[in-house]
């Protein structure tokens, strides 16, 4: 099954580390085939940045998207920018301290919020990655954890792997809300 | 003091003198003095190699028995870089002109300078392009005549000797083809150097620059450089004249010696 | 003994201006390619090799005996 | 200190500029000189890391002009060398590249195509050089262009594009696009690869002449005396005989050398052309692509074999030179070759030249940085 994840946000998020992450795991511990490419030049420097994984269990031949399974973002002006070629069911992740939630539903999930918390905002694009592979399950978190490991730097790796874990938590909690939401309105 | 024929049996590639160059053309001089500071410090000739652009000065390369490299047009300095850095082993002597440093290599130059790789350079400066039957050059002096300059030119020449001693050239000096022995002196010194040396020589072109230019018998030509130019030691008393002699003499670390410091440094 | 290859000399006299001791001069003498050749005054020369420096094309030659 | 020593785990997820380094490094290049440029600035970065550990030379020229010229000269030292650069860098390495190939000198030079002309599109996908890569110099000349289509391809032939360099004493051009310089994917670190290296002379100088070939080993090469080895070798990019001293104005000497150094390629196309293929056998149409474009055609091949369509898919991975018989062969079998490439259709002229009409030969041409997709050619094979 080939699945297309999208992954924006603004520069200096930790966009394209977060896709770099997510595509290693796939490939390298997964077993998968995956392939990541990412925005670069004056479209990455400040505004919106957007990086692209594709993770597969065939050979990728077209590493570009097509209809987006994932879609996730970080910032409104790269929510505006790149919410197109998402498919209809697409599962799509938001950080609700920058862009509003849509009214069809999606998975908000408060990155920001909760790395604060943890006392570096710069966790918040490893917290979606957990929430993410928690609900999706396109990566096994075991994955992400060693793809985390084999790449961080050893002074935050511990960070980054709470950040992780507190992902997966928040993913858990968004699931049992989307689903008594979705009971709810049936 | 060694011979001619001396010089010429140890240096000269067989087969190729008399050189292409014209009568009263000054760059064999230059190609002479070259090879006695080469001799007189006894360098291992097989350890150097000689490089060189386009035109009449870049053709020296090809009479010495020496490894040679005869590259594009204004590209020696980025050659010769490329050696030097390979091999540090190497001893790099450029034969460049002034349309071929100045003018189209105007920038490896400054480059070549502000890196501080260790190559002597040797301009030969004609005030014109020669090869190509004497166009304007970037030292062409104010009001002279050439091919492309029929009503005389304007545009300010270049001071090349000034160029790379603002550029920050370890050793910079200057001679004329009517100065052998200093140019020699120069030589052998810019050759220890361990740094960027350039030396600029003021060496006529009879054929295309001087005819056009007042002189035409190579007695006046000769004269002229001697005439014309004062050592820096005086150069105070006579400002109208151009300043020769060791312009430059200072300390700066060099290239390869730093990239030999860093390999030592993160290959352990 | 200064000795002056003919075939290689071009003519252009810088040998002749830069000689201290003026042990070189003009002559009519001319080689095969119609260039007039200097001739040397043996006993003028100081053996101080300007000469030889001086020479675009290695013509000259001056041997201490 | 090893390549593989420094080079991390056998299993990488990287992307093709990385890729390109690895692959440079485990063929022996240990002198890199290059100037930045989007998208083959990675590849400079990678090598100032990696050379100074491996005990090599890595240097930033003051542009692409003296980037060319540096390597060439390194090369001469009896190094293996290489530039990396885009379209813009490309233009200027040009004259130089040609000096390399009437100089014999080996060397790597990696073009990482953006669109253009001019500055273009720096961040986008091209592939739009692959004619100035076989004509960029002026003059007479054969060339070697190698394409990847993958990561773990652009590793690979950037070992063979040394390999190649070095046994026919040619610079050799590997064409990468931005697509496939900036995709990550996982690569294999291949271990026990076979590497060339030239062949350097071993008789006395008294024998030597740089030039000559035969005499040794009975190729179109000669053998290379490296510069500080005694032989007092003299190169210039003017016409030149055996002992390499210019000869301009000998028709001759001239039109012997430009054929021999033509033949050295065209003669041994046998074991310089390498393309991968699919479902060749009984194909009815051939789809040929390269570089990034050859990842949707592959796709859409499969798609259309599901359609049970006999169609073929040919991977340029040897542009040049261009193998004439190979195209006429295939296009005795085939009823139409779709040719899928990013510019207005470059090899699409040299492909229908060879086709010499007995078949149709159409293009699918995407431009401005847009990566054709698998449906874009399935249009074409229906």
């Amino acid at each position: 099954m080939r699945r297309e994840i999208r992954i924006t946000g603004s520069g200096g998020q930790g966009i394209i580390t977060a896709g770099y992450l997510l595509g290693k795991a796939a490939s390298i511990y997964d077993g998968k085939i995956s392939t990541q490419i990412q925005s670069y030049g004056p479209e990455a420097r400040g505004g919106a940045s957007k990086t692209e994984i594709i993770i597969s269990d065939e050979d990728i031949y077209y590493p570009y998207i097509q209809m987006a399974d994932i879609f996730i973002s970080l910032s409104q002006e790269a929510y505006e920018r790149y919410r197109r070629d998402v498919k209809k069911d697409a599962a799509i992740f938001i950080d609700p301290t920058f862009i509003r939630p849509e009214k069809n539903g999606c998975y908000s999930i408060p990155a920001t919020e909760e790395a604060i918390k943890m006392g570096s905002q710069i966790m918040a694009n490893i917290i979606m990655l957990g929430a993410v592979a928690q609900i999706t399950g396109v990566v096994s978190i075991e994955s992400l954890q060693k793809s985390i490991r084999s790449t961080i730097n050893e002074r935050f790796l511990e960070m980054n792997i709470n950040a992780l874990l507190k992902g997966c938590e928040l993913g858990k909690r968004a699931l049992e809300e989307n689903t008594i939401k979705a009971t709810a309105s049936d | 003091m060694i011979s001619n024929d001396e010089i010429y049996e140890k240096y000269i590639r067989k087969g190729t003198m008399p050189t292409i160059l014209c009568a009263g053309c000054g760059n064999g001089i230059v190609l002479n003095t070259t090879l006695r500071a080469i001799d007189e410090l006894k360098k291992d000739i097989d350890k150097m190699v000689f490089v060189s652009g386009i035109g009449c000065s870049s053709r020296l390369s090809s009479y010495i028995k020496a490894d040679g490299l005869h590259t594009t047009h204004g590209r020696p300095i980025a050659f010769a870089t490329g050696i030097k850095a390979a091999n540090p082993d190497l001893d790099i002597v450029v034969f460049t002109g002034d349309g071929d440093c100045a003018g189209i290599g105007g920038n490896h130059l400054i480059h070549g300078i502000r890196r501080n790789i260790d190559i002597t350079v040797i301009v030969l400066n004609n005030y014109n392009y020669g090869m190509t039957g004497g166009q304007a050059s970037p030292t062409t002096p104010l009001e002279s005549l050439t091919t492309t300059t029929p009503y005389d030119s304007f545009e300010h020449p270049f001071d090349l000797s000034m160029l790379a001693m603002a550029a920050g050239a370890p050793f910079v000096a200057r001679w004329t083809i009517s100065h052998p022995v200093q140019l020699v002196k120069s030589i052998k010194k810019g050759l220890q150097v361990k740094g960027f040396s350039f030396i600029e020589v003021l060496t006529p072109c009879p054929t295309s620059y001087w005819r056009r230019n007042r002189i035409r018998d190579y007695e006046g030509i000769y004269r002229w450089y001697k005439e014309n130019t004062v050592n820096v030691k005086r150069a105070e008393s006579e400002p109208d004249k151009i300043c020769i002699g060791e312009l430059q003499n200072i300390q700066k670390k060099e290239w390869t010696e730093q990239w030999k410091e860093l390999v030592e440094r993160v290959s352990k | 003994m200064i000795t002056i290859k003919e075939n290689y000399c071009k003519g252009c006299g810088y040998c002749i201006i830069a000689c201290p001791t003026k042990a070189l001069k003009r002559s009519n003498k001319i080689n095969s390619r119609g260039i007039e050749i200097p001739i040397v005054e043996e006993e003028k020369c100081n053996k101080c090799h300007i000469c030889e420096l001086s020479c675009p094309d290695f013509a000259i030659n001056v041997e201490e005996e | 200190m090893d390549a593989y020593d420094i080079l991390g785990p056998s299993e990488q997820y990287i992307q093709g500029d990385k890729a390109c380094v690895y692959g440079a490094l485990i063929a022996g290049c240990r002198f890199f000189a290059g100037y930045p440029i989007t998208p083959a600035t990675e590849i400079a970065e990678e090598m100032s890391r990696f050379l100074p550990k491996l005990g090599g030379t890595y240097i930033q020229m003051e542009d692409e002009i003296a980037s060319m010229g540096a390597i060439i000269g390194a090369s001469w030292t009896g190094k293996k060398t290489m530039t990396a650069t885009s379209g813009p860098g490309f233009s200027l390495m040009q004259e130089n590249i040609g000096y390399a190939v009437m100089t014999e000198t080996p060397c790597v030079i990696v073009d990482v195509q953006r669109g253009g002309p001019s500055t273009g599109q720096p961040t986008m996908s091209s592939q739009g050089d692959v004619m100035q890569a076989r004509y960029g110099s002026h003059g007479d000349y054969e060339i070697i262009a190698l394409c990847p289509s993958s990561v773990q391809e652009t590793l690979e032939l950037t070992i063979r594009a040394f390999n190649l360099s070095e046994k026919y004493r040619v610079p050799v051009i590997l064409m990468m696009d931005e697509s496939i310089g900036h995709m990550r994917e996982k690569i294999t670190i291949p271990k026990d690869v076979l590497i060339a290296n030239r062949s350097t002379v071993d008789i006395s100088y008294a024998y030597y002449r740089p030039f000559r070939t035969g005499y040794m080993h009975a190729t179109k090469i000669p053998e290379f005396a490296p510069f500080g080895s005694g032989y007092k070798t003299f190169i210039t990019g003017l016409t030149h005989d055996e002992d390499g001293f210019p000869t301009t104005v000998n028709p001759k000497a001239h039109s012997d050398l430009i054929k021999r150094l033509s033949e050295k390629i065209t003669d041994n196309i046998d074991d310089i052309f390498y393309v991968n293929n699919k479902h060749l056998e009984y194909a009815e149409i051939a789809v040929i692509s390269y570089g990034i474009s050859a990842r949707p055609s592959l796709a859409a091949v499969n798609m259309a074999q599901k359609l049970e369509k006999n169609v073929a898919f040919i991977n340029l991975n040897t542009l040049w030179p261009f193998n004439y018989e190979f195209i006429s062969e295939l296009s005795k079998q085939v009823e139409k070759i779709i040719v899928v490439e990013m510019n207005m259709g470059l090899m699409y002229h040299s492909i229908r030249e060879a086709a010499e009409g007995r078949c149709d030969v159409v293009l699918v041409s995407s431009l401005g940085g847009r990566v054709p997709t698998p449906k874009d050619i399935v249009e074409m094979i229906k």
